[in-house]
C-alpha cells in the first residue's frame, strides 16, 4: 500500500516537473534552442509572483495572472532582441549567450532578493488534502498536475487548431519558406518564447507555494525540466508530462528507499532511458 | 575488373524514393558520366556509393568486396574519393593542408611522407601558387580545383566527381577539362555528374541517364544523347 | 510602367556573383517565362525578388516602390506569392494547412479560397486531411500552387514547377497556368523545359551565367537561337 | 627545388625567445614575490589549465559540456582518496587524480555522445550532478560535508622540507610554492601539449572535423575518434588540474569540488572573452577575469552579474573574442600552427 501511495505521490511530482519543462520543450521544438537560463527564469516568475503578492497584497493565484502577461513580455523581448541573434548553424552562440543570461540572472537575484529562501504565502486550501480511498491526496499536488495537464492541452489546442499554431509549425519546419507564406519568423519565435514564459509563470507559482525557494534553486530545475524533455522525446509535448512523471515517481521511490536517493534517483532514471532509447520514449518523426 | 557494382540499390527519404532500384557496373579505368534533371537523384547515387548515406536495399561492390554496410571513412580508405557538389573546403585550413589532410588520413601515412605528393598535385591543379591561403578565401573555380585536389590527395582508385565544372567560364571549363582527362590518362577511374555536357562528353566513355532514381539508359555518349528520352528530359515534351 | 521589373539586378553568395546586371520585367497580366540550364541564376533571380536575398532597394520594384530590400514576408503581404523551387511544403503540416498558411500574411478576398484550390485541383479536396508529404511529387507541387494562390496575389512566382515530375504529371500541372492566369494573376515561369515554358509564356526570358542572353515572343524565337542561349556556343 | 614545410613565423621567434625568458621568470616569482602574489598566480594557472582544457574541448572538437566540473570534482576527490585511505603522498597522488578523471570519464562519454549539441551539453551537467551526488554518499571521506586532508600528509609533503630551507619560509608558505610551482609545470605542459597534438596530424584532421565534418570523412578522417582522443584529454587534464587545486585548499566538500560556477562558469567565461579556439584567447582571458575579480571582488554578486554580461555581449559583438579581435586586425598569432609550403614553385612568391 505504500507503496502505490508513494509511486502517486511520485506522478503528481511529475506534473510539477513537467511544468517545468513544458516551455523548454515549446521553445526547442520550434527554434532548436535550449535556453540554458530557462529554471532561472522560473525562479524570476516566483520572485514576481512574490513581489507582487508582498505589495498588492494579493493572493498568489491572483498574483500570477497579472505576472503572466509581464512574464509574456520578457519572454517576448528577450528572444527578439538578444535570443534570435544567436541562432544559426553554430551552437556556440545560443549556449553561452543563455549560460550567460542564467549566470546573470541568478546574482541579479541575489542581488535584489538576498539568500535568504523565500516561501509564497499559502493558505487553508493549499495545505488541505482528500482522501481517496485508503490514500491521501494533498491538494497542492493535485492542482499542480491538473495545471500541468491544462497547460499541454491547451498547447496542443493552440499548436493544431489556431492559425498561430499553424505558423509555429511551418516556421518550425521551414523559416525561410514560411517568410515567403507572410510569417516573420523572428516575431514566431518571440511569440513562442512569450508564451514559454507565460508557462514559466505558472510552473513558478507551484514552485513557490510547494516549497521554498532562493535564486541559486534555477539550474536544479532546468535539469530536471531537460531530463523530462529528453525522455518525452524531442518536441512530444504528452511525452514531456510522461517524461515528468518518470523522473517524479523514480524521486519519490528513490526516497522512499533512503532519503538522500532521491534526487540521485532521477537522473539514474533519465540515463536508464537514454540508455535504452536514446531519442526520448515519443521521438518526432522528421528530426 | 569490374571497379564497381550496384545492384538493385534504392534509398527512400520518407515517401520520396530518390533512388529507385539502381544497377550498374563500372570497369577499371573506365570514365563514366552520369546525367538527368535536377531532382533526379544524381547526388543521392553519389553520397550511396561514398557511404555518406547508406542504401535501404541492394548492395554496392567496389573491387569485389561489399562495401553495402562500410562506413564513408572507410570507403575512402579503400580508394573511393569524391568531390562535392557545393565545395566543402575545410575553410579556416591553408589550401596545402586541405590536401595533408586528405592524404594523411585517406591513406594512413605521416607528414613529410606526403608532402611532395600534395604539392605535385596541387602544381597539376594549377593550386601551388595559393598553397597557403586559407581555404575560405578562394575563388569559385579554385574551391573547385581544390575539390579536385583533395579527393586526388587520398589517391583514389575510383574517383567520383560532381557537377565541378558548373558556373565555371568556358575557359576555366576548359582547362579542368584538361586536368581531368590527364588524371583519367593515369588509369583513375573515374564517375562524373555534370550538367554543362560538353565537358562530359568530351571525357567519358560511357554515360548513364537517371530520372526520378531510376537508370534509363546507359551506354555510348553519342546513342544516350540522341535517345529520346534524354531529348525529353532535357529539351521537355511537346504539349 | 511595368507591374514587377528589376533593373541591374546583382547577387552574391559570398565572394560567388550568382547574377550580373539582370533586367526583367513583368507588365500587368503577363506571363513571362524564365529558361535556362542549371546554374543560370533563374533561382537566384527568383528569391531575389521575392525578398528572400536582399539587395539595393532600387534593384527590384513592384507597382511603382522599390522593394529590393523590403523583407520577404512584407512583399508577400504587398501580392507577390512564390512557388518555390522544390515545392517545400510543411512536413508538420496536412494538405489543408499547408494550404491555410498561404493566407497567413495576406488575406484578401478573391477568386482563390479553399473551395476554389479543390475545384482547380480535386485530388487535393480528397487528401486534405493527409500530411502534405505523404503525396506524391505532382500532388505535392499542386498544393505549394495553391498555397501560394490562397492569397490571391497579383504577381505569383513558379520556379521549376516542373521539376522532378513525369511528363503526364507537367501536362496536369500546366493545365492551371491558364486558369490562374484568367483569375487576374500576372506569372513569372521558371523553367528547365523549354516547351512548356513556351506553351504558356507572352514573353521569354533565356538566362545563362548570371546573365539574361536572349528575349523575346515565343514565336520571335527559333529553337537554334535557344539552343544555344541555354547551353553556350561551342555545343 | 623541393618543397618544405614550416609553421615558423616572425612573430612565433619572437614568441619563443620571450616565452623562455617568461618561463625562467615564472620559476624565479618565489624567490622574490610574497605569498599573496604567489596564490594569485595559483589561482590563474590552475584556471588556465581548466580554461586550456574547455577550450580544446569545446573550441576545436565542437564538445559543448558543461560538465567539467565531473573531473575537477572526481580528480579531487581521488587525491583525498588516495592520501586518506592508501596513505599516498598528495603529490604523487595528483597522478591518480587524472586517472581516476580518465576513468570516469569513459562512461560519461558512452552516455554523453548519445546527445547531441545544445543536450550534449546538459548531458554533460546532468552526469556532473550524478557524481557529485554519488560522492556525497562517499562516508568516509566525509559525505555531504566533506573533510580535510590530514595534517601530517599535508606537513610530510614532498619537497616542502626542501623549499623551506631553499626559500627559508614557514611550511605553509612552502606549500603554497610547491602548489605554484606544479601549477606552472602543469599550465605550461598543457599548453605545449595542445600546442603539439594541433600541429600533428590528429589536430589536423580535428580542425577539418570542425570546419566541414562529412568532408572530413570522405576524405578518411575517423571523426567519431577525434571526439573521444579530445574528450578523454580534456578530461584527463581537468581532473590533474582538480586534483592539485585541491591539494592547495587541503579541504573538500562535494558541493565545492562539483561547483558548476567555479569550475565551469568561470571557464567558459574565460574562454569566451578571451577567444575561443585559439591557444591564445584563453591566456588572455584568465587575465582579463583576474582582473576583473580583483577591481569587483568587493562588490559580491555584481562580479558575476558583471562577467555574465560582458560574455554575452563578446558572443554577440566579438565572437572570436578579444584575441581573435586582435589577431583579425594585426594577423599576430604567438602560437602558429598553420603549416606553409615553401621552396619548389612557390620560390619566387611572396612570404
Amino acid at each position: 500500500m505504500i507503496w502505490i501511495d508513494t509511486v502517486i505521490q511520485g506522478v503528481l511530482l511529475g506534473g510539477l516537473y513537467a511544468l517545468f519543462a513544458s516551455g523548454l520543450s515549446l521553445v526547442f521544438g520550434i527554434m532548436r534552442l535550449v535556453n540554458l537560463a530557462h529554471g532561472d527564469l522560473i525562479v524570476m516568475g516566483a520572485y514576481l509572483i512574490l513581489v507582487l503578492v508582498t505589495l498588492l497584497g494579493l493572493s498568489p493565484f491572483v498574483a500570477v495572472l497579472i505576472a503572466m502577461p509581464m512574464m509574456f513580455a520578457v519572454g517576448w523581448l528577450l528572444q527578439k532582441f538578444l535570443l534570435n541573434r544567436t541562432l544559426g548553424d553554430d551552437i556556440l552562440p545560443p549556449l553561452l549567450v543563455t549560460f550567460g543570461l542564467s549566470i546573470a540572472l541568478q546574482n541579479a537575484l541575489l542581488e535584489g532578493f538576498s539568500a535568504d529562501s523565500q516561501r509564497l504565502p499559502t493558505n487553508a486550501l493549499t495545505t488541505a488534502s482528500v482522501d481517496v480511498g485508503p490514500i491521501t491526496l494533498g491538494v497542492m499536488p493535485l492542482l499542480t498536475f491538473g495545471s500541468a495537464v491544462l497547460v499541454i492541452v491547451a498547447l496542443n489546442q493552440l499548436f493544431y487548431r489556431t492559425e498561430l499554431g499553424r505558423a509555429f509549425r511551418a516556421t518550425s519546419d521551414d523559416a525561410t519558406t514560411a517568410s515567403l507564406m507572410g510569417i516573420k519568423p523572428g516575431n514566431i519565435f518571440a511569440t513562442a518564447t512569450g508564451i514559454a514564459l507565460v508557462i514559466v509563470t505558472i510552473a513558478a507559482l507551484y514552485l513557490g507555494l510547494r516549497a521554498n525557494f532562493d535564486p541559486n534553486i534555477g539550474p536544479a530545475r532546468l535539469i530536471y525540466a531537460f531530463e523530462a524533455v529528453i525522455i518525452g522525446g524531442l518536441g512530444s509535448l504528452w511525452g514531456t508530462l510522461l517524461g515528468g512523471i518518470i523522473i517524479g515517481v523514480a524521486q519519490t521511490v528513490g526516497a522512499a528507499i533512503n532519503p538522500e536517493w532521491q534526487i540521485l534517483a532521477g537522473h539514474v532514471a533519465f540515463l536508464a532511458v537514454l540508455l535504452i532509447r536514446p531519442r526520448g520514449l515519443f521521438p518526432r518523426v522528421n528530426d | 575488373m569490374t571497379m564497381l557494382a550496384l545492384q538493385n540499390v534504392s534509398k527512400s527519404f520518407g515517401a520520396l524514393t530518390v533512388t529507385d532500384d539502381a544497377s550498374f557496373e563500372v570497369p577499371k579505368g573506365q570514365a563514366l558520366g552520369i546525367i538527368g534533371p535536377n531532382g533526379a537523384g544524381k547526388s543521392t547515387l553519389f553520397n550511396l556509393i561514398t557511404g555518406n548515406l547508406r542504401a535501404d536495399k541492394g548492395s554496392i561492390h567496389f573491387e569485389g568486396r561489399d562495401v553495402t554496410h562500410v562506413s564513408a571513412m572507410e570507403r575512402c580508405l579503400t580508394g573511393i574519393g569524391r568531390s562535392f557538389q557545393i565545395p566543402q573546403p575545410f575553410e579556416k585550413l591553408t589550401v596545402y593542408e586541405n590536401l595533408l589532410v586528405a592524404a594523411t588520413h585517406g591513406r594512413n601515412l605521416s607528414e613529410s611522407d606526403v608532402r611532395d605528393d600534395c604539392a605535385d598535385i596541387l602544381e597539376r591543379t594549377e593550386l601551388i601558387k595559393r598553397a597557403n591561403v586559407a581555404a575560405g578565401q578562394l575563388s569559385l573555380l579554385e574551391r573547385k580545383r581544390l575539390e579536385l585536389s583533395r579527393a586526388m590527395a587520398t589517391q583514389p582508385k575510383l574517383l567520383l566527381l560532381d557537377e565541378i565544372a558548373g558556373g565555371l567560364t568556358e575557359g576555366e571549363c576548359q582547362a579542368l577539362i584538361q586536368t581531368i582527362k590527364e588524371i583519367h590518362a593515369q588509369g583513375v577511374t573515374i564517375i562524373w555528374i555534370e550538367h554543362v555536357l560538353h565537358a562530359l562528353t568530351s571525357v567519358v566513355e560511357r554515360l548513364l541517364v537517371l530520372d526520378f532514381g531510376q537508370v534509363i539508359g546507359i551506354g555510348d555518349p553519342d546513342e544516350i544523347m540522341s535517345s529520346r528520352a534524354v531529348q525529353e528530359i532535357y529539351l521537355g515534351i511537346d504539349v | 510602367m511595368a507591374l514587377l521589373q528589376t533593373t541591374n539586378l546583382t547577387a552574391n553568395y559570398g565572394d560567388f556573383q550568382a547574377l550580373f546586371g539582370v533586367d526583367i520585367a513583368l507588365n500587368e497580366a503577363e506571363t513571362v517565362a524564365i529558361i535556362g540550364a542549371n546554374g543560370a541564376g533563374k533561382t537566384t533571380l527568383m528569391r531575389s525578388i521575392a525578398g528572400v536575398l536582399r539587395n539595393t532597394p532600387e534593384a527590384v520594384s513592384f507597382d511603382g516602390r522599390p522593394i529590393g530590400t523590403t523583407p520577404a514576408d512584407e512583399i508577400m503581404a504587398q501580392g507577390v506569392a512564390m512557388v518555390p523551387e522544390g515545392r517545400k511544403l510543411f512536413p508538420s503540416l496536412s494538405v489543408e494547412e499547408n494550404l491555410l498558411i498561404g493566407t497567413y500574411g495576406r488575406k484578401t478576398s478573391g477568386h482563390w479560397n479553399l473551395t476554389t484550390i479543390y475545384e482547380l485541383f480535386p485530388i487535393l479536396g480528397e487528401r486534405r486531411n493527409n500530411p502534405g508529404t505523404a503525396l506524391s511529387g505532382g500532388q505535392q507541387q499542386m498544393v505549394a500552387i495553391g498555397r501560394a494562390l490562397m492569397s490571391n496575389p497579383r504577381v505569383l512566382l513558379c520556379d521549376e514547377i516542373s521539376l522532378g515530375l513525369a511528363p503526364v504529371v507537367i501536362k496536369d500541372i500546366y493545365k492551371a497556368v491558364p486558369k490562374i492566369k484568367e483569375a487576374g494573376a500576372s506569372l513569372i515561369v521558371v523553367e528547365q523545359d523549354i516547351a512548356q515554358a513556351m506553351a504558356v509564356a507572352d514573353r521569354v526570358y533565356c538566362m545563362m551565367e548570371g546573365r539574361v542572353t536572349l528575349s523575346g515572343t515565343p514565336d520571335s524565337l527559333s529553337r537554334d537561337d535557344i539552343h544555344k542561349a541555354y547551353f553556350g556556343a561551342g555545343h | 627545388m623541393a618543397y618544405t614545410v614550416t609553421t615558423q613565423t616572425r612573430a612565433s621567434r619572437i614568441t619563443t625567445a620571450l616565452g623562455a625568458v617568461l618561463i625562467v621568470v615564472l620559476f624565479a616569482l618565489p624567490f622574490f614575490a610574497g605569498r599573496g602574489t604567489i596564490q594569485d598566480m595559483f589561482f590563474i594557472l590552475t584556471m588556465l589549465v581548466l580554461a586550456q582544457f574547455w577550450n580544446l574541448l569545446a573550441g576545436y572538437g565542437g564538445l559543448v559540456s558543461i560538465g567539467q566540473q565531473a573531473f575537477v570534482g572526481m580528480g579531487a576527490y581521488a587525491l583525498f582518496g588516495g592520501v586518506i585511505l592508501w596513505g599516498l603522498d598528495p603529490v604523487p597522488a595528483i597522478l591518480l587524480a587524472g586517472a581516476a578523471a580518465l576513468v570516469i570519464a569513459v562512461p560519461t562519454a558512452f552516455f554523453a555522445f548519445r546527445l547531441n549539441g545544445a543536450y550534449f551539453a546538459i548531458g554533460t551537467w546532468v552526469i556532473a550532478e550524478v557524481f557529485r551526488l554519488l560522492v556525497a554518499q562517499w562516508k568516509t571521506l566525509g559525505g555531504g560535508t566533506g573533510t580535510s586532508l590530514p595534517r601530517d600528509a599535508t606537513r610530510d609533503m614532498w619537497f616542502v622540507e626542501l623549499i623551506k630551507e631553499a626559500l627559508d619560509v614557514r611550511s605553509a608558505a612552502a606549500r603554497d610554492i610547491l602548489a605554484y610551482w606544479l601549477a606552472l609545470v602543469l599550465a605550461l605542459v598543457t599548453i605545449g601539449g595542445i600546442y603539439w597534438l594541433l600541429r600533428t596530424r590528429r589536430g589536423l584532421a580535428l580542425a577539418a572535423v570542425r570546419d566541414n565534418t562529412e568532408a572530413a570523412k570522405s576524405v578518411g578522417v575517423d571523426a567519431g575518434r577525434m571526439k573521444w582522443i579530445v574528450f578523454l584529454t580534456s578530461a584527463f587534464g581537468t581532473g590533474l588540474a582538480g586534483g592539485l587545486i585541491y591539494m592547495q585548499k587541503a579541504r573538500i566538500s562535494p558541493d565545492a569540488a562539483f561547483s558548476v560556477t567555479d569550475w565551469t562558469a568561470y571557464v567558459i567565461f574565460i574562454v569566451v572573452i578571451g577567444g575561443i579556439g585559439t591557444i591564445e584567447g584563453p591566456i588572455i582571458g584568465v587575465l582579463v577575469f583576474f582582473l576583473l575579480q580583483s577591481l569587483l571582488a568587493d562588490f559580491g554578486s555584481w562580479y558575476l552579474l558583471t562577467l555574465g554580461v560582458l560574455a554575452i555581449a563578446i558572443m554577440l559583438v566579438a565572437p572570436r573574442g578579444l584575441w581573435g579581435l586582435l589577431s583579425e586586425r594585426t594577423g599576430l598569432h604567438l602560437f602558429p600552427i598553420r603549416r606553409r609550403l615553401i621552396g619548389g614553385r612557390l620560390t619566387s612568391s611572396e612570404e
